[in-house]
């Protein structure tokens, strides 16, 4: 059992012929990913890897390889574009690895994968994986092993360095999400949260934020409210000198300056373990699954 | 990216905004030629990227041209928060019944654009924010409509019961928001927007933050960017794709991945260490984003160890391998350096970096310690 | 018993003070609508007729007021602008008397009314009334009568015409109303015929169309499909010349060219009566009354 | 409104579509020299508001400017479907490889702008559409979001498997959608939109109708009007607010409301008369409305008897009362004429009619049957 993504997943890859699409669509692959098509404007026709076809539009290729899911490798300036193609084009999942999508694009992105009835993961983030079954995205497969922590974290390498130390100790994970650090994301700590907290498999969370918004206290507080799962958290950032503040309004808007000790004692105030270091997330995760 | 007061009223300018006439000077002498120019009195206002011009001297009415001079000739390399004063505005000075505050911001909660407004406008906004919230109208702009008619005039009304400056306002409310949209803006403020004795309105003050992400489509805002007002390590990193902040300690770190980058400046301290800055060189790598971080690290001579903590996923950690060895060959390392790498391509990195003499380790807590104690002086 | 209006409809009219507005206000009032405020920016503070507060926008009209509905008499330019601003401010029943507003702005209006959960009647419509107990709109109280007979209509004079013989010849109506005719209106023929046939005290439906479309044509399939309640029917225009036709790309895209002929046709295999002239409602209508 | 083919061309090129060069002649003089301007071959087009020109002889190739003067020469002033030629557009012929078809029509049942496009393009389209559906591709526009890129490119793919003219026509999709939107159509085609033989896009017809509720905000489209082209009386009707359509009977109606005018005529066949127009005189009311309606049914000399029918809701009865007092005080009727006047303020239009020498009925039937009388020399 695993969020979001399975051995039923079927994976379109947008851009698939750049660099990034191109290096990642083989490492799906390898790792054993449904890859059932690639989508490149212009190299309809072509065929990748020798196995896997390219259309030039999403339509097409959800008519001809009724793929489920899809994940996105194009530039940042035609991210937003790719995202709502794929939701026009019936697909339910869709998860977008670009970085530097202009936020303006996705306040329009939002409302209309909502509308579409689909779930966007991302965008800048690094996908997700349910070891054994599916990777969609740039998650590297190896350091992942089969299990029954969920794992949701706003950071993309920092959630390696995780996954990859709760694998050395033998702490194998049911699903791992990265939901992207953009201000607007598709998918949020709770959406995530919610999932495992159904997920029969899952029997405990690892998560990470990070300083700046209220995500994090948002989360805990479903975590207080909601969840019978036991959930670890950790904040990267403890030392970061205070950011750039947004003129007034960003001082008017935010009820939260949004520092880590804040975030630490919304998790504290929710009966969270904490983690200091990465590494800690091995003990306090261990001793929650015994 | 931070706009210049100047630039920002310029755009809100050309958008339709009613801004009081003006120009921006380098010199003492310009200052007084402007003033002669556009009438006085005027106001002298120090073009930095920080807040708090006002109270540090740097905001100066002047009755005449002579005085404005003076004024310029004060604040031109005038200190304010670290950053000296390269620039000033010379404007008209608006007579002022009331001010109002009227801003843009995208909202992470809302996840769309929204607009704060309060007839208790001024350099106490936020003070009344937080007091008296009652005094603020937020107004989130549905992205698929944009600013609709009756949301504007809905402000307008909340601002001034009088319904020609309602009305007026309502404009305003209208052209700040293509201001916003057509610059790819993340924030965008005037404040205080002023009521004159005669029922005018004016934009007395603005403010406009762009989205670094929209600039490489809006290569007319892009131009905007004032390299003088910002650090020149900082400036480098930029042009080297690498988000870059300096800080005071004597680890100088290379990450890929700004939470890594967090949490690895966090391990820093935690072990007893010190960083001397957060360098993230993003998701997509090549050599040359290395080689870059090493020349921007080792340009600050506080730094007494380099510790580089890449976790591999969507940059290749052969590539950065091969950063590290072409800039090392191009430009030998005076201090320790710590390598630890881990992820894709991991192998071939490794052999790379013991192909040329360099030792990496995979574990991160490990290279932290050791980078913490070669930067002490202490034998790893 | 009556449909979406009735003694509890509190009533605000945006275009109070112009010509129209004041004068269908009043007339409103007379017949004993409640009509609780008024809306004309610039005009806020004054009291319309000695009891009716005016206010600058909806949304302080809706604060102090509690107002359930509205009624636009706004010049078209402004219409769209209007019926956004009733149900941004929670208003729940639009009634948009106002003919002319532009089509585009309309392909706008519909979702955002949507959107906010509200009912838009209209607009280019005479709005609606129900006998005895709240008018809505400009269809004259006097020709109305209380009954259980549910009016709906394309037409504005066309539906005074036969409400008023219905009511000489003693037949009194649940709730009238008129739809209006623009290509794009809030609220369609089987709206109304669903909610009539929900009413338990509307016993049959009288039903005016035009032709031109295919709206009668679908009523037509719903009245046969869902309706127990027994409707007759009338178009207007059996003797029109046949449209201009819109280009290519009309007659590619109505599967029907919505001939009078047709539409009667559609009534017939309904099994619905069919009303030759306006005069014959009365004896098709008292006949299913029996 | 609809626009002549010129004129929707010169909306389309200013919006980026490309369109054969040329330009509109009057005469066969000016005919020839845009001919020689240009250079030929050419294409001389009558334009005039019908469809099938072209089988009617009012489109022409020439192959040289002494064959456009003359084309032309035939094409001015020839009949097509009662309408006389005026001008004709002279414009640089296109070499023709394929021909698409693209259009953009305001859409009742999805209550959107929908685009329609197929491959098989040319006069045929509708035969297309009728007999081989798939090959027309269907898409609505959500107009919250505009045009997508995504779908203009879906559009292109379907038009053309080749990626560069795929991509030139969503380009063209775009210019089109913005052309549509901005002069307020609720029709826009290019049919045919052209691949030459060198693989460039052209607009070789355009066609697009306007809203006509549109006009009062677009001045400058709605200058475009041609009324040399339509007929005096519905000009006449149109200035004066009135929708009008002339017919070939004898009983003049004058009715408000388009249902219960339809309705009147349908009553007046029913009772075996013959209605000369369709006059409906709308909702708001005023008694020049009324003036100017009696004025326009009057001057057409197949008129035998004139029939009021009016149910006032925001009409007011007074004021159609007033107006034809007034009309036929300033001319004098030479026909009989029957009124029926009920609903709002019905007693005080009675009372101006009877101080005035009119008489009123109240019943339809009655005042219908009356005309058709009247209408025939019966008495009444």
């Amino acid at each position: 059992m695993s969020i979001f993504i399975d051995k039923d997943t079927t994976l379109l890859v947008q851009g698939i012929t750049g660099r990034d699409g191109s290096f990642h669509a083989k490492q799906m692959m390898e790792y054993g990913t449904r890859v059932v098509g690639g989508v490149t404007p212009g190299k309809g026709g072509q065929v990748f890897e020798g196995t896997v076809p390219i259309f030039d539009t999403v339509h097409q290729a959800v008519h001809a390889t009724g793929a489920n899911t899809t994940v996105i490798y194009v530039p940042p300036p035609f991210a937003a574009d790719a995202i709502m193609e794929a939701a026009a084009a019936g697909i339910k999942l869709i998860v977008c690895i670009t970085e530097g999508v202009p936020v303006l694009d996705m306040t329009r992105v939002y409302p209309f994968v909502k509308e579409h009835g689909a779930r966007l993961i991302g965008p800048n983030c690094p996908g997700l994986i349910t070891p054994g079954a599916s990777k969609v995205g740039i998650i590297p497969g190896r350091i992942c092993t089969p299990g029954n922590v969920g794992i949701v974290s706003r950071s993309g390498t920092l959630t390696y360095e995780i996954v990859h130390q709760l694998t050395r100790a033998g702490i194998g994970q049911s699903s791992c999400v990265g939901i992207g650090g953009d201000p607007i994301n598709g998918t949020n700590f709770i959406d995530c949260l919610a999932a495992f907290e159904a997920d029969p498999h899952t029997k405990a969370v690892a998560m990470m934020g990070e300083i700046g918004g209220t995500d994090e206290q948002e989360a805990a507080t479903f975590i207080k409210e909601h969840m019978t799962k036991p959930v670890v958290g950790f904040i990267a950032g403890q030392t970061a000198p205070p950011g750039r503040r947004m003129g007034h309004a960003g001082a008017i808007i935010s009820g939260s300056s949004g520092t880590a000790a804040e975030k630490i004692d919304a998790f504290k105030a929710a009966g969270m373990g904490v983690a200091s270091r990465p590494v800690d997330f091995v003990e306090l995760i261990s001793a929650r699954l015994r | 990216m931070d706009l210049h007061e100047y630039q920002a009223k310029e755009l809100l300018r050309a958008a339709g905004v009613p801004v009081p006439p003006g120009r921006v000077a380098i010199t003492p002498d310009e200052a007084e030629a402007i003033a002669t120019e556009y009438g006085v009195p005027v106001m002298v206002k120090a073009q930095v990227h920080a807040g708090g011009r006002g109270k540090a001297g740097g905001v100066k009415f002047c009755k005449t041209a002579a005085d404005a001079r003076e004024k310029a000739q004060a604040i031109l390399g005038m200190d304010i928060k670290g950053l000296t004063v390269e620039k000033v505005l010379v404007t008209v000075a608006a007579d002022i019944a009331s001010e109002a505050y009227v801003g843009i911001i995208v909202d992470r909660a809302t996840k769309k654009a929204v607009f704060m407004v309060s007839a208790a406008g001024g350099i106490d906004i936020e003070e009344v924010a937080a007091t008296t919230p009652e005094k603020i109208l937020y107004l989130p702009v549905d992205p698929r409509y944009g600013l609709l008619p009756f949301e504007a005039l809905r402000m307008g009304f909340f601002l001034y019961p009088d319904a020609k400056l309602a009305r007026g306002a309502a404009k305003i409310m209208q052209q700040l928001y293509t201001a916003f949209i057509n610059a790819g803006c993340s924030l965008a403020e005037i404040n205080p927007l002023v009521v004159t004795p005669t029922n005018e309105l004016v934009a007395v003050d603005g403010k406009m933050v762009i989205d670094d992400n929209e600039l490489d489509r809006r290569p007319d805002i892009a131009a905007l960017r004032d390299e003088s007002s910002e650090a020149p390590s900082e400036v480098d990193a930029r042009k080297a794709n690498l988000t870059f902040i300096k800080l005071d300690g004597n680890v100088g770190c290379v990450v890929n991945g700004a939470g890594l980058a967090m949490a690895t400046m966090d391990l820093v301290k935690y072990y007893g260490g010190d960083p001397a800055n957060f360098l993230d060189i993003g998701g997509s790598s090549n050599p040359e984003k290395v080689v870059n971080a090493l020349r921007i690290i080792t340009s600050d001579p506080n730094v007494k160890c380099i510790l580089f903590n890449i976790f591999g996923g969507i940059t290749r950690t052969d590539d950065v391998a091969n950063g590290i060895v072409t800039a090392t060959k191009q430009n030998p390392l005076t201090v320790p350096i710590v390598i630890r790498l881990t992820g894709t391509n991991e192998e071939i990195a490794m052999e790379i970096l013991k192909a040329n003499g360099f030792s990496a380790s995979s574990d991160m807590d490990e290279a932290v310690q050791r980078a913490v104690a070669l930067a002490k002086g202490e034998a790893a």
